[in-house]
């Protein structure tokens, strides 16, 4: 019996066949060893497709999605509205179906697509450049560390407290075997003194996340100055890009380096995954970008067009002298960024982040008005925040749930050094109403 | 009634005051930004997004869209690639509320079916690989590269030959592959290719050694030619001390015919969006699991998903483990597609993907030898490379005949790749043809064969039916223009 | 503030205010009494995407929709498995935000995929010629009522027992007004002996549901000649044209007329709207035929092409004299069943049939096994059936609710003959494990 | 790369054995199809569907929508048809499980959202509107007024006044209007429209008598003018026995303006389609809800959903309903839509809609007339008519002006309607329009009148960027060829 996905026909394989001078499809494989091909065999029924959508839909409803609780869970992942008209422009099949623009001629819309998405990336942190996107923010931020070791040829990297710890992994993970002492500090160094005090002749760059991942604004233009004084280049990490409508671009303030993760602009939280690492550089640092770029030029007869450029520090150029090994990359998460930011616009981007930072401090301020719980940190705070509720009853998460709450993110999962912080992020999407009632069930949770 | 003038740029149309979207406004009552967040921090330079109605949106990136091509639109065999037809129920499933709206770092009770979904696609893979344990973290190929070197270097780290810092590689290798060493610090050599289009032991032999890592190969390897003395390689690079591991890229070809596992790999990462039929998104997002065999999934990313009294729990207790290589666990949406794609399909299925995609490929070269150079000329598995015309013209390259193509509707494949071969053209046709399609593939590149000959300024000029022509890539890098 | 639907901003208005030479937009509308405008005003908050979403998502699950259960509901609006790509082909911005193709040169690829349609319509039912759709099953087939008495000028149609219930009402409806006298044969009138012996001289039409109501299969080669030979003509409705993959189509068979309702073809349930009214007919009548009518011509330069045709039977052109008021017609669902029924092929539809009609077969098997159910029809049916089970305790539908099932159509609101009948259909859908599990049940909740 | 060619049909690509989709197959115990249904039933005749993989499907619908244009592709100012902008939120929503998963003759009790919602768009309609109670089952616009014209029977029979068998209906009446009054058995008497481009209760006057069941009329009518003296019109007809019927196709000039309700209309139909943004889907499915005063609430389609202690039910009760008019209660996914609509702009928005809609029309009004004969010189509501070139061609006509827009990427106005205008183009801009976009229509349409002038013979033959050319219509209508 055919199937939808093959579409050749046994009569159409065996002309094939007949004009390859082969009488059995067998022949066309012997070269593969036969002891090898005895054991390939594997154990795995066929579905149709009403079976198929009947077990990843039991899959789904194993669930409790947060977007279907009231949830205060960010750290590093946030739920933000997401235009309807996002899902239907950016799955065309002309987008979903293509692959890398190779060929330009035959893919202009891709092409113009990516060139805007670097232009808006560009424009929002107040760089010269952005590339067309990484595979997340912490591959992003592990490339740029890797880049300003290159770049600089130093050896040492101070990450400033507060950096997301999926990056902190990554980028642990990432330098390893690559000679940089990568220095990362604790928010218990801070108390000690200026983290500036970490830098050293040798410092390549310093990692500065903001708003950090307990929320906490941190970067000045005071600060990035020191670090340049200092002989260091400053990377800049955002972990919700809608901060930027809101907050000045780490370019204006003096950033050599700017990554971060964007699935706020528009990508669902999908468990984590496809998100959008991006990238955004000054000038200086062109040709050590890792990843694609696409520049305008023009036509054999002088029209306007794009074109995949600056391969030359690519992997399928220069292969293992490339600035990076990446190939695939998060296009299509990149054009949903562009089509979110192009729909939100200036005005809808301010919203969307004025609206997550007067529900983050009144959530704040109800919050600790509860008598066991304190604030973590003395600090300003964008959509995000720490505090100590006292002891958590050993329940607690799953009472919560129970009412229908997300009630933030486990410290003690960042850190044993929070015996019972929870972060807790409010976007736009959260009402009064909800976060009153959230107050009410966490004393009541409390007071157990 | 596609237009010649690029689409305007969405700044150019921007107009203040137009609104795409009213996004929730907070009901809190009302206190100024600014006694929120103190002023220094506040943005003094001007917030320049577009300002544009939905139906502005809208219309800009349906124009945009009808300036592309993807495998929706006609037949793509972009060599390398696997560009086989996206089944469309593949964009249901990861929609469902109960996948899209699950944030990564949800208690674990509350996303059972998302980790028992992503555990079983490990079992999957790894019957279909031939290996014992998966992780799902890497985002795409060349990312699953990075982390099977990652434990390469850290099994041999273990057993404390840390002075193993070189992995061999063929020269017909993808170019992810030395670059994905290089970011790990391992040196790369590289393997000739044998006349016959594949690596032989004994051209391997002189480079074993005691500073060998490991060898990186694809297999079949990216002329398309299976390994055929891949037992003894593998067996070789064994005995030398070092790892070999699999730039699984190719699997389309031999599906249920043959397991990387079972040919003496110790380590494999998946193309999900090329093997698995994952739509390729104009560039990504991808997915490039690894799997690895016994002795080395102790090395594997952190966490890993284990079956506990409880349910599933991700563990982080694996003082072997690489580390992270990614945010969260890998990409979700994409997995969830490739595992629906294998279920539709199951054991025999996956048989019959390779089977006709090799057909297909062996289909072509035998018609398509007639009137180009094959380098190679013996049976191929699911592509091949051409060299240019048999006859050469001496007007006419590759980049002409792929800019062609592109005047009769078809996606040139992929040129100048591999490196070792001239003028190549690297042809993948997938299982997804008919015959009728392949036929008149053939019949139009034998009649580019004769423009070649009989009028080449018709392939110089071409293409004439795309909204641009072509355009100038040298001014594009020599004067860059990366933003509006 | 902008509106995402109101793309002019008030700079906008002002400069087309003064192009025009008027002030304020108030003195546009001064042709408007006053009175009327001062009244014109309603109450009626705006709601964001978001709220909005939310509202009609509550909606939403105030409903337990048939797809979700286990459920032999059909009578007439029948669940089948709609096939993924559905949705993303026919979803195409192009198709559904066209309007119908005035201007062929613009719009070929609609006039051709509704071309296709008219093939596949007429294809299936053998007959000649079928026009572009109608806005339902129940209207086409009164529409071609009316056309059959235009057609004949004689001023009777006998209508055979078992006609959908819904087109029973509708033909009622619209032909109140056009001197025919519509003769509903029931149940009941079958004992009495054939239905053809209700058939005059003055009988423009027999119309007959094939397979009937409840199932039954009716249509044969003879009865159609008989009626033939009578002097009048017949006008088949078909309910699911599913059947038709396995069931010898009216055309072949000798009809005049073929109409029904074809949303078995690939739309979904949707609480009864929108569907699709297919019309077929023998050549003859074909410019007696309502609606639209794409035909096949060539371009000035001799290439083939599409436009709509005989446009002269339109209302647009013949007004009062038109053979329809139809305009606006159901040409999007028309779209989607020509892509289902592309996908599904011969194979696939006959699949269905197949499988709809073992299913059937084999609940009416274990049904009347249980002792207090009885068949109503000693008659061969297709993929519906009609029992009567004895009495039905006063909740059983709820009680079968609790338990997961929609046992069906209650009889007794199809007439109050049926003092306790459940019409059962069953499509492919069904696994022998649910209906097995349904006997069971109903079994237990007949035994009250 | 849109080919010139037209896509093969789906059965010149058929091939035997290929397969686009595998239904779930019944798993009960197998009785061959014959032991089930009789022989003289079953199918002996070939079944010819076409036979075609996923992917093949894929490719021609593909093909198809590329060689189609709708209002996300570009300004397309039909008038009467209210081509605005599709949100696409409206998508989402009748696609949800809850409502499109639902079966019409669930049991009340299982729908009671559905219910709910139907019941609230019944007053919504009203609101808007200012009639007394909503039909939703009409299926557009001419099924509408068959629905109003039934009841106006109705009433008329019941009152004992069924000797009223005529219709007054405006020269200027789109042709729904008198077919759909034929089909209810009444006479149409045509009514002339006055220079002023409205109808004068002077020219009214005669045509009343015993006979007249009633008038039908557009407000504003179909030149886009507004019946100024309408509530004289309406009390004449009034007193003169009759009921006066409102054709609301033209509804989106006067949200929040004004109401029919309160211009003396008994009864009105709707166009979803038009006035509340779902989309044309290439000719329908629309939504034409009727509504009624209260007198002739009794006559309106069965069932009608009434509040009951135990919740919304069904009423079937109804002595003087007409009976039903369709299947099932309307468009069921079509009423979501333009319910979500109205609901996120409300009475402000929707006000503004008809203050833009009517602004953007009088502004291509004043510019167009510059070039083009305006017939009708005053303020239009929301849509106008030109009556071809001022400084006429003979060589160019309407048709050549509306080609030659085609080739400029915008969709023709209305052409040749209506009827008492020579030459007419019918121009509807609708509030989806940026002022860049009406004054690059502006600048196309003055070159187009430059063009007849200066270079007929480019008129005579465009349009020239579209896949086919002019096509004979003529030979279609001649030698119809209606099927492949
Ligand atoms: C042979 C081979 N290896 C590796 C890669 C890299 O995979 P990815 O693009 O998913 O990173 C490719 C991609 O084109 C490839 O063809
Ligand atoms: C003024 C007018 N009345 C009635 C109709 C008929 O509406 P429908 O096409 O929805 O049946 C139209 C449609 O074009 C119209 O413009």
């Amino acid at each position: 019996m055919g199937h939808p996905y093959l579409p050749l026909t046994a009569e159409e394989r065996a002309q094939m066949l007949k004009t390859i001078g082969t009488e059995r499809i067998e022949e066309l494989f012997k070269v593969i060893p036969s002891s090898i091909q005895t054991s390939a065999v594997f154990d795995l029924p066929a579905h149709n497709e009403v079976e198929t959508a009947k077990i990843f839909n039991r899959w789904a409803e194993m669930n409790t999605p947060a977007t279907k609780m009231v949830s205060f869970l960010g750290a590093g992942a946030y739920e933000h509205a997401i235009p309807a008209a996002v899902k239907y422009l950016a799955g065309q099949a002309e987008f979903l179906t293509a692959y890398t623009p190779y060929q330009p001629e035959m893919n202009q819309g891709l092409l113009q697509a990516f060139f805007e998405y670097q232009s808006l990336i560009a424009d929002l942190t107040g760089m010269d450049v952005a590339n067309a996107s990484m595979y997340d923010g912490p591959t992003a931020l592990a490339e740029a560390v890797l880049l300003a070791g290159n770049f600089t040829r130093k050896n040492e990297i101070v990450v400033f407290p507060g950096l997301n710890p999926e990056a902190r992994q990554v980028v642990q993970t990432y330098t390893r075997h690559s000679g940089l002492k990568i220095r990362f500090l604790s928010p218990a160094d801070e108390p000690g003194g200026s983290p500036l005090s970490f830098l050293t002749e040798q410092t390549a760059a310093v990692v500065i996340q903001n708003p950090d991942f307990f929320g906490r604004l941190v970067l000045t233009k005071e600060l990035l100055s020191t670090i340049k004084e200092c002989g260091a280049l400053s990377i800049v990490y955002i972990n919700d890009p809608t901060s930027l409508a809101i907050l000045e671009p780490p370019g204006s303030l003096g950033a050599d380096l700017v990554v971060g993760e964007a699935q706020a602009f528009g990508l669902p939280l999908s468990f984590g995954g496809p998100y959008l690492g991006f990238l955004a550089a000054k000038q200086t640092f062109l040709r050590s970008l890792p990843g694609r770029l696409v520049g305008k030029t023009t036509d054999l007869e002088g029209r306007e067009g794009f074109v995949l450029t600056l391969q030359t520090r690519e992997q399928h150029i220069r292969r293992e002298k490339a600035t990076s090994n990446i190939c695939s990359n998060q296009a299509l998460c990149a054009l949903i960024a562009t089509i979110y930011l192009s729909l939100l616009g200036p005005a809808g981007l301010q919203e969307v982040a004025r609206s997550s930072v007067r529900n983050s401090h009144y959530l704040f301020s109800q919050l600790t008005r509860i008598p066991s719980v304190k604030a973590y940190f003395n600090t300003p705070f964008f959509h995000e925040f720490a505090v100590d509720p006292g002891s958590l009853p050993p329940d607690f998460f799953t009472k919560m749930k129970d009412r229908g709450f997300f009630p933030g993110y486990d410290l003690r999962r960042y850190s044993p050094d929070f015996a019972s912080g929870l972060l807790l992020y409010t976007s736009e999407l959260r009402s009064k109403e909800e976060m009153d009632n959230f107050c009410t069930e966490l004393e009541g949770c409390l007071a157990w | 009634m596609v237009k010649k003038e690029r689409p305007a740029f969405l700044k150019e149309t921007s107009t203040p005051g137009r609104r795409g979207y009213l996004p929730p406004v907070s009901d809190v009552p009302t206190v100024p930004t600014g006694d929120l967040i103190p002023q220094p921090f506040i943005r003094q330079t001007a917030l320049t997004l577009p300002e544009l109605s939905e139906m502005e949106v809208t219309r800009h990136f349906n124009a945009l869209a009808q300036r592309s091509f993807g495998v929706d639109q006609g037949f793509y065999p972009l060599g390398s690639c696997t560009m086989k037809y996206n089944p469309k129920l593949l964009e249901d499933l990861p929609q469902l509320p109960g996948f899209q709206g699950l944030h990564p770092l949800q208690d674990e009770a509350t996303v059972q079916g998302a980790l028992a979904l992503l555990h079983h696609a490990e079992e999957v893979f790894s019957a279909i690989t031939g290996m014992d344990a998966f992780t799902l973290q890497p985002a795409a190929g060349a990312h699953g590269e990075l982390t099977g070197l990652l434990i390469i270097k850290a099994a041999l780290t273990e057993q404390g030959e840390s002075g193993r810092d070189t992995i061999l590689i063929p020269d017909s290798a993808h170019g992810t592959n030395p670059a994905s060493a290089a970011l790990v610090g391992f040196k790369v050599q590289t393997v000739p290719t044998s006349s016959a289009g594949v690596i032989e032991p004994e051209t391997l032999k002189p480079y074993l050694g005691p500073n060998v890592a490991g060898l990186m190969l694809t297999n079949p390897n990216t002329l398309g030619l299976f390994e055929e003395k891949i037992l003894s390689i593998t067996k070789m690079i064994h005995e030398a001390g070092g790892l070999v591991y699999c730039d699984g890229a190719n699997m389309n070809a031999i599906l249920g015919w043959a397991r990387p596992g079972d040919m003496g790999f110790d380590l494999i990462h998946l193309n999900l969006h090329k093997t698995f039929a994952t739509p390729h998104g104009g560039g990504g997002p991808g997915a490039g699991p690894v799997g690895v065999k016994k002795h080395l999934a102790k090395y594997l990313p952190v966490p890993r998903i284990v079956a506990t009294p409880e349910g599933w729990r991700w563990n982080y207790d694996l003082p072997h483990s690489i580390g992270k290589v990614k945010g969260y666990w890998g990409h979700f949406g994409v997995i969830i597609k490739a595992l629906a794609y294998i279920y539709q399909l199951g054991y025999e299925g996956l048989k019959q993907v390779s089977s006709d995609a090799v057909l297909a490929a062996n289909y072509l070269q035998t018609l398509l030898k007639e009137v180009y150079h094959l380098p190679y000329d013996t049976p191929c598995m699911h592509e091949f490379v051409l060299s240019g015309l048999r006859d050469k013209q001496p007007a006419v390259n590759t980049l002409d005949l792929a800019k062609g193509l592109i005047d009769y509707g078809v996606h040139p494949p992929t040129i100048y790749f591999p490196l070792i071969v001239p003028e190549a053209m690297m042809i993948e046709p997938t299982e997804a043809v008919t015959l009728e399609l392949l036929n008149s593939f053939v019949a139009i590149m034998k009649e580019l064969a004769r423009l070649a000959k009989e009028e080449p300024e018709a392939l110089k000029s071409a293409p004439r039916t795309t909204p641009v022509r072509r355009l100038n890539e040298a001014q594009a890098a020599r004067q860059p223009v990366l933003k509006w």
